[in-house]
């Protein structure tokens, strides 16, 4: 009875807090009008995205990709292609890109996952440098270092123009966490925290674990392929070293990190903590190489100190301190099924 | 356990936050107040600009921000701009075309900076100057010349020199066309790198070249990232083309030297783009392999331009040695906004300015500049340069000329 | 094409191919060594071209003499790092030291950066542009230094490996930890060793890179993609398998750029990265040698 | 037909021998013992049958149709299960989600179904019930004892509704009564239909167990029979006492 109605707070505070959030996320733009306020705002729902998107694939099977900028790249470069040489409407083509990014890779996921581990991490930081020779070399495709220029949002005055694409990139947040939650919940998802756990194992147990790896990874393509989609038709300029840059695909992996990549919101949480502290670092310091070095040491302290990330650590100090303070139970639950399953054997 | 964990990483989170901000010294003083409306006050005029002060484009990038700088000194001395004085805000870009989106967006809305200049080079002016088009503020540019500059239908933009990138190597193709049968070159090898810029510098040569009668027998575009030119070298010494076209900008400059130089391979003329205008940057790269090597410039200490000679004395004041081709650019970024300012009575107006800008001609170091519709000088080239016994010697056109070629150049 | 060009192409290949081996053999010891995939590699490479660029221009130390303090150091930096940082990961060890050894690389380039400025360097020594050439193909001076240097360090460290106590020990570990810790090899010292030879190869490697191609702080990336390629055709953690890799593709890139283009130059690395995957995924050198060296 | 065999199926690492033209055949229904000496190729064996690694040469055949060659998921899906000498399992996830990874079939659907809220964890419930495991199924896996982490195992594979079930040493450093828990279970579940094969060195717990036994060494099975016969042949005891 009691412990109900404490059950049915806590579901009330869960919900309460989320909707919160959400409302809150929906009036930025207008809470803060600044636009170079907006600008910051969109960028950081971008990386949220983004985040939650690389986590995706690596938070579930462990796999970790070094290159995911060239996912956003192509996703970037499809849209932009789409819009300046085939004159197509500029979201559909987004969304479209998701798709082609997905069937790109398909490709390269067969490829990468042929092997495991230290191979795989080769093949995605390769990934990048391919897709940057092949974007300066394809001239007549591309533009080449010339680049595309895509043709500006019309009808929107300067004050607003960033209010669109703030939106754009807030759906495909809420897209890929509801992807996310929904695998995590699936007998799907069960297969990829089993394929971090032990691979041979979990094919032993009838897990497809070549398929599933697969699958998670063409998912997590995708999604970051729209995120690139969106960011070409927002900056309406296009270049290779603008898209296939390695910094893009590290700051997904820090953020990522740092919030925790085995809980739903804690990649999200990382970009919201490190994009806002990254332009201001850079704005303020931009002229040093200052905000490297704190990116390099910040990843590293993680590694290192909190491999788990923010929400799982405070998640688990909770945990103990809840334990220690009702500690006579829990002890009591654990003596009372070791004598259930060990019998009088000790 | 956990707990402990998180406080050390929250200690050194602080501690890094800590470290940041000491060793931020040099924090571009950005006003808060947001009152730069009307009144004529002593509150300076801001100027906002990122600049390649790292990576790629960062030699010709410090250039430029010392030509800013002189032009700065100038305006102030004599009373400042609309009687304000003039203050800098300049943003380091890594030559980075995210950042120097971002580096606009923000000296527009956060710095809220009274007026714009460019970045250096082509690759970060197309990106930027789309920031500054989407804030409706007038982009005066030292140094986006490619035609994807101009053909984008950018209101807001002007290009603050006297030729765009095709018609840079003007003056030079047409003298040796017409060198007397003989003497003239029959080929030519053109190796370019993958640049907006660099590319159509080379082309615009080739085709006055090409309709001169001397054949194209290597033309080859590498990747911006190219460290590897020893092949390169030996395809164009193989190709024996008798001068050597090269659309570069510095680093690769120097690495193609070497190689050729290395290769033993001896053409009778060298013009390379961007990188022999570069001083002392050029020399100091390649020491003596420098002689004869030919470049274009916007603009030579030699040129009797009003104020030409003040800039020159100014600049050698402050920095300690002759300004190059890059400073003059800044400097003469800053002539071309300061007099539609002026002319205009404020910054607040930038329609107006625009407007004043493409209505009128302006008297700069570099000479007297207008613009056609798309921000384009329409000027005919650029001044030819050319190392001589180690120094820079101007040679085309003949109003400024202080030597006479030496063709063809000496062996490196 | 000429036979001529084709001839110089390859002799230039090879000259840079020696190089890329150096370079390469460190990388695949560390992963041989550890199963690390050490994204600092290059990292630590364009670090040393900077020590020796400083020390020559500001300190007036000839390049080559340098080594004496590089070479040490980088040994040191490289068991520290193993000790201090690779040996206490517990879970996820691959991937965790993947994330490590890139937060290197970022705070190694950064902290170059913040020091020396983003501008290009290069070590200019009087010496590195002239040539001589033998039968009409040029040999340039500053490119069959770095050969030299390249080989003699391999020499050496093939040596260490084949007739030292540790190298014995180092390649047991190689070929089966858990054997060699039954045997009573202390697998951590070794692997320790292990990380500060390839570090002290990248001390060498670093100079060479530095004598030959310009660079700034963030050139790492490019090579480590390059090197990486390499060693997955050399088959991870056979040193002789990265060697003949490296002067493979130094040929194969140098023949492509006189051939084919620049870009494809570039893209034949990852194609070949690509081509190994597929059809030999242990690396067409691997297998076997990657046991034996 | 034979329910499950195996024909000259052979494996060398490095020269060595491990499988040497093993032909082994078991009765379905039957609990069924894989012997011998330390080092005789038992797990190597099981590794071969179940596809984690390619045989040199050979045949695996379950219930008429040849299964060698077939990846380890594959095996699995039709109908062959296994566990593993030191116990493997996902040690990050709770009890409950070790429960929820095996897969019956393969299927969208299947696949995109609610896992942790679901049918999938009735059915597991019901199995941690049976097993005793019910009060820890929040727990991670990790934190079992070892004869919990056998008990988990096991159960776990029954989720796959194996027809088949390979358990490679489930006595191995276990205590006699959970010992006696865990043939318990195997003999009822062998009551419902499943039939099991079981490499163990506990001789006590395989005569008293297992209907049929094969005897390895070096590779080669070089007897079969009832524990009483194999009891008696002087080839088994050549090869305990002579290794």
């Amino acid at each position: 009875m009691l412990s109900g109605s404490k059950e049915a707070i806590g579901r009330f505070v869960k919900w309460g807090t989320l909707l919160l959030l959400v409302c809150l996320a929906l009036a930025y733009p207008w809470l803060f009008p600044n636009p170079y306020l907006r600008f910051v705002g969109v960028m950081t729902v971008m990386y949220m995205g983004l985040a939650t998107s690389w986590n995706l694939m690596a938070g579930n099977t462990g796999y970790v990709s070094l290159g995911h900028s060239a996912f956003f790249g192509v996703g970037a470069y499809f849209t932009g292609i789409m819009i300046v040489r085939f004159d197509m409407p500029p979201f559909a083509m987004v969304a479209a890109a998701g798709v082609f990014v997905g069937l790109f890779a398909i490709v390269i996921g067969w490829l990468a996952l042929r092997t495991r581990d230290a191979s795989f991490v080769i093949v995605t930081l390769a990934l990048v440098y391919i897709m940057l020779l092949l974007a300066q070399g394809w001239r007549g495709l591309t533009g080449g270092s010339s680049g595309l220029s895509l043709p500006r949002m019309e009808g929107i005055g300067r004050e607003d123009a960033h209010v669109p694409f703030y939106f754009a990139f807030l759906i495909l947040l809420a897209v890929v966490l509801f992807t996310t939650w929904w695998i995590g919940r699936s007998k799907f998802g069960m297969g990829l925290v089993a394929i971090r756990g032990d691979e041979d194992k979990a094919a032993a147990l009838g897990v497809n674990t070549d398929l599933y790896k697969l699958i998670a990874f063409v998912l997590s393509a995708g999604f970051t392929g729209i995120g690139g989609g969106i960011y070409v038709y927002w900056f309406s300029y296009i270049e290779p070293f603008f898209v296939f840059s390695i910094t893009i695909g590290v700051n997904m992996i820090l953020m990522a990190l740092l919030g925790g990549t085995r809980s739903l919101f804690g990649p999200a949480l990382g970009a919201l903590l490190l994009v806002p502290g990254t332009q201001y670092l850079i704005g303020e310091y931009g002229s040093t190489q200052l905000h490297v070095v704190l990116t390099g040491l910040l990843l590293g302290a993680i590694v290192m100190v909190l491999p788990m990330g923010i929400i799982p650590s405070l998640r688990s100090a909770a945990a103990h301190l809840w334990s220690a303070s009702s500690g006579a139970s829990s002890a009591a639950t654990c003596t009372e099924s070791d004598e259930v399953a060990e019998g009088v054997g000790r | 356990m956990r707990g402990s964990r998180l406080m050390r990483l929250f200690g050194l989170l602080v501690a890094l936050i800590v470290l940041a901000a000491a060793c931020g010294g040099d924090d571009p003083s950005s006003e808060d107040s947001t009152d730069t409306t009307d009144e004529v006050s002593d509150e300076p005029i801001l100027i906002g600009a990122s600049l390649p002060l790292s990576g790629d484009f960062s030699e010709p990038g410090k250039g430029v921000q010392n030509g800013y700088e002189v032009w700065k000194e100038h305006v102030n001395a004599s009373g400042g701009l609309l009687g304000r004085p003039v203050e800098l805000v300049i943003r380091d870009d890594a030559s980075d075309p995210n950042t120097v989106v971002a580096d606009y967006e923000r000296l527009i809305t956060v710095d809220q900076v009274d007026l714009l200049f460019g970045p250096f080079s082509s690759f970060l002016t197309i990106p930027s100057s789309e920031v500054a088009e989407k804030y409706e503020m007038v982009f005066v540019e030292p140094a986006g010349s490619a035609p994807d500059v101009f053909n984008r239908g950018l209101q807001y933009l002007f290009y603050a020199s006297t030729a765009v990138a095709q018609d840079q190597g003007n003056y030079w193709a047409e003298w040796v066309v017409s060198l007397p049968e003989g003497e003239r070159p029959t080929t030519a090898a053109y190796p370019i790198v993958d640049d907006p810029f660099a590319g159509a510098a080379a082309d615009g040569i080739r085709e006055i070249l090409e309709a001169g009668g001397i054949e194209t027998v290597y033309r080859e575009i590498y990747p911006p990232e190219q460290t590897n030119f020893g092949p390169i070298a030996a395809k164009i010494a193989d190709s024996e083309a008798e001068i050597v076209v090269g659309g570069t900008i510095f680093e690769d400059a120097v690495g193609l030297v070497r190689s050729m130089q290395e290769l033993d391979y001896q053409p009778k003329a060298v013009f390379l783009n961007t990188a022999p205008a570069t001083t002392p940057g050029f020399k100091d790269a390649l020491g003596d392999a420098v002689e004869g090597i030919y470049g274009p410039s916007s603009w030579a200490s030699s040129l009797t331009t009003p104020g030409n000679a003040e800039f020159v004395e100014t600049y050698t004041e402050m920095f300690g040695s002759e300004p190059a081709e890059d400073a003059a650019q800044g400097y003469t970024t800053g002539q071309v906004m300061a007099a539609a300012v002026e002319a205009v009575g404020s910054t607040d107006d930038q329609d107006a300015i625009r407007d004043y800008l493409r209505a009128n001609s302006f008297e700069t170091i570099e000479g007297t500049l207008s613009f056609d519709d798309t921000g384009a000088p329409s000027g005919g080239g650029y001044i030819i340069l050319q190392y001589q016994d180690g120094e820079i010697v101007y040679l085309l056109p003949e109003d400024v000329a202080t030597g006479t070629p030496v063709y063809p150049k000496p062996e490196w | 094409m000429s036979s001529h060009l084709l001839l110089q192409a390859v002799v230039l290949g090879v000259l840079t191919g020696g190089v890329y081996s150096l370079w390469s053999a460190g990388l695949t010891l560390i992963f041989g060594v550890m199963r690390v995939v050490n994204i600092a590699h290059a990292a630590f490479l364009v670090l040393s071209a900077y020590l020796s660029w400083f020390a020559y221009t500001e300190l007036g130390i000839d390049p080559l003499l340098s080594l004496f303090a590089t070479v040490p150091a980088f040994f040191v930096v490289g068991v520290l790092i193993q000790r201090l940082l690779l040996a206490r990961l517990r879970d996820h060890v691959t991937m965790m030291s993947v994330l490590l050894t890139t937060a290197l690389a970022i705070t190694i380039e950064g902290s170059l950066g913040m020091l020396w400025t983003g501008s290009h360097r290069g070590i200019e020594i009087s010496y590195s542009t002239s040539s001589f050439s033998l039968a009409g193909i040029s040999f340039p001076s500053d490119q069959v230094i770095g050969f030299v240097l390249a080989a003699l360090t391999f020499f050496a460290l093939f040596m260490l490996l084949r007739h030292s106590r540790y190298g014995k020990a180092l390649r047991a570990t190689i070929q089966n930890p858990d054997a060699a810790s039954l045997l009573g090899i202390k697998t951590t010292t070794i692997q320790g060793i292990g990380f500060g030879l390839g570090l002290a190869t990248a001390a060498v490697g670093g100079l060479i890179l530095g004598l030959i191609h310009p660079f700034f702080p963030a050139t790492h990336w490019a090579w480590i993609a390059r090197i990486m390629a390499i060693i997955v055709l050399g088959g991870l953690g056979s040193v002789t398998g990265a060697a003949l890799a490296a002067l493979l593709m130094g040929v194969i890139e140098s023949v492509v750029l006189v051939t084919l283009s620049p870009v494809w130059a570039g893209m034949i690395f990852y194609l070949v990265l690509a081509g190994t995957l597929v059809f030999r995924p242990h690396g067409f050198f691997g297998g076997r040698l990657a046991e034996r060296f | 037909m034979t329910y499950f065999s195996t024909y000259s199926l052979s494996r060398s690492f490095g020269g060595v021998r491990a499988v040497n033209d093993a032909t082994v055949e078991i009765e379905q229904g039957k609990i069924s013992a894989l012997i011998g000496p330390n080092g005789s190729g038992k797990t190597t064996f099981f590794n071969l049958v179940t596809g984690m690694i390619t045989a040199d040469a050979g045949k695996v055949l379950f219930k008429g149709s040849s299964i060698g060659g077939l990846k380890p998921h594959q095996v699995a899906l039709r109908g062959v299960g296994r566990t593993f000498q030191i116990t493997r399992l996902f040690r990050e996830m709770t009890v409950l989600e070790n429960m929820l990874v095996p897969v019956r079939r393969f299927g969208v659907r299947e696949l995109l179904k609610d896992a942790v809220g679901g049918s999938e964890a009735a059915r597991a419930m019901l199995w941690l019930d049976r097993v005793g495991l019910t009060k820890l199924q929040g727990e991670p896996a990790a934190n079992l004892s070892y004869g919990q982490q056998k008990l988990l195992e096991l159960a776990s594979l029954m989720m796959s509704e194996p027809e088949l079930v390979l358990l490679d040493e489930p006595a191995g450093g276990v205590n006699p009564v959970m010992i006696q828990r865990i043939s318990g279970l195997v003999r009822e579940l062998n009551s419902e239909g499943t039939t099991f094969f079981i490499v163990e060195h506990n001789m006590p717990l395989v005569m008293d167990l297992c209907d049929h036994v094969v005897v390895f060494d070096a590779g080669i099975p070089i007897a079969k029979g009832t524990p009483d016969v194999i009891r008696d042949d002087p080839k088994v005891i050549e090869a305990y006492l002579g290794g």
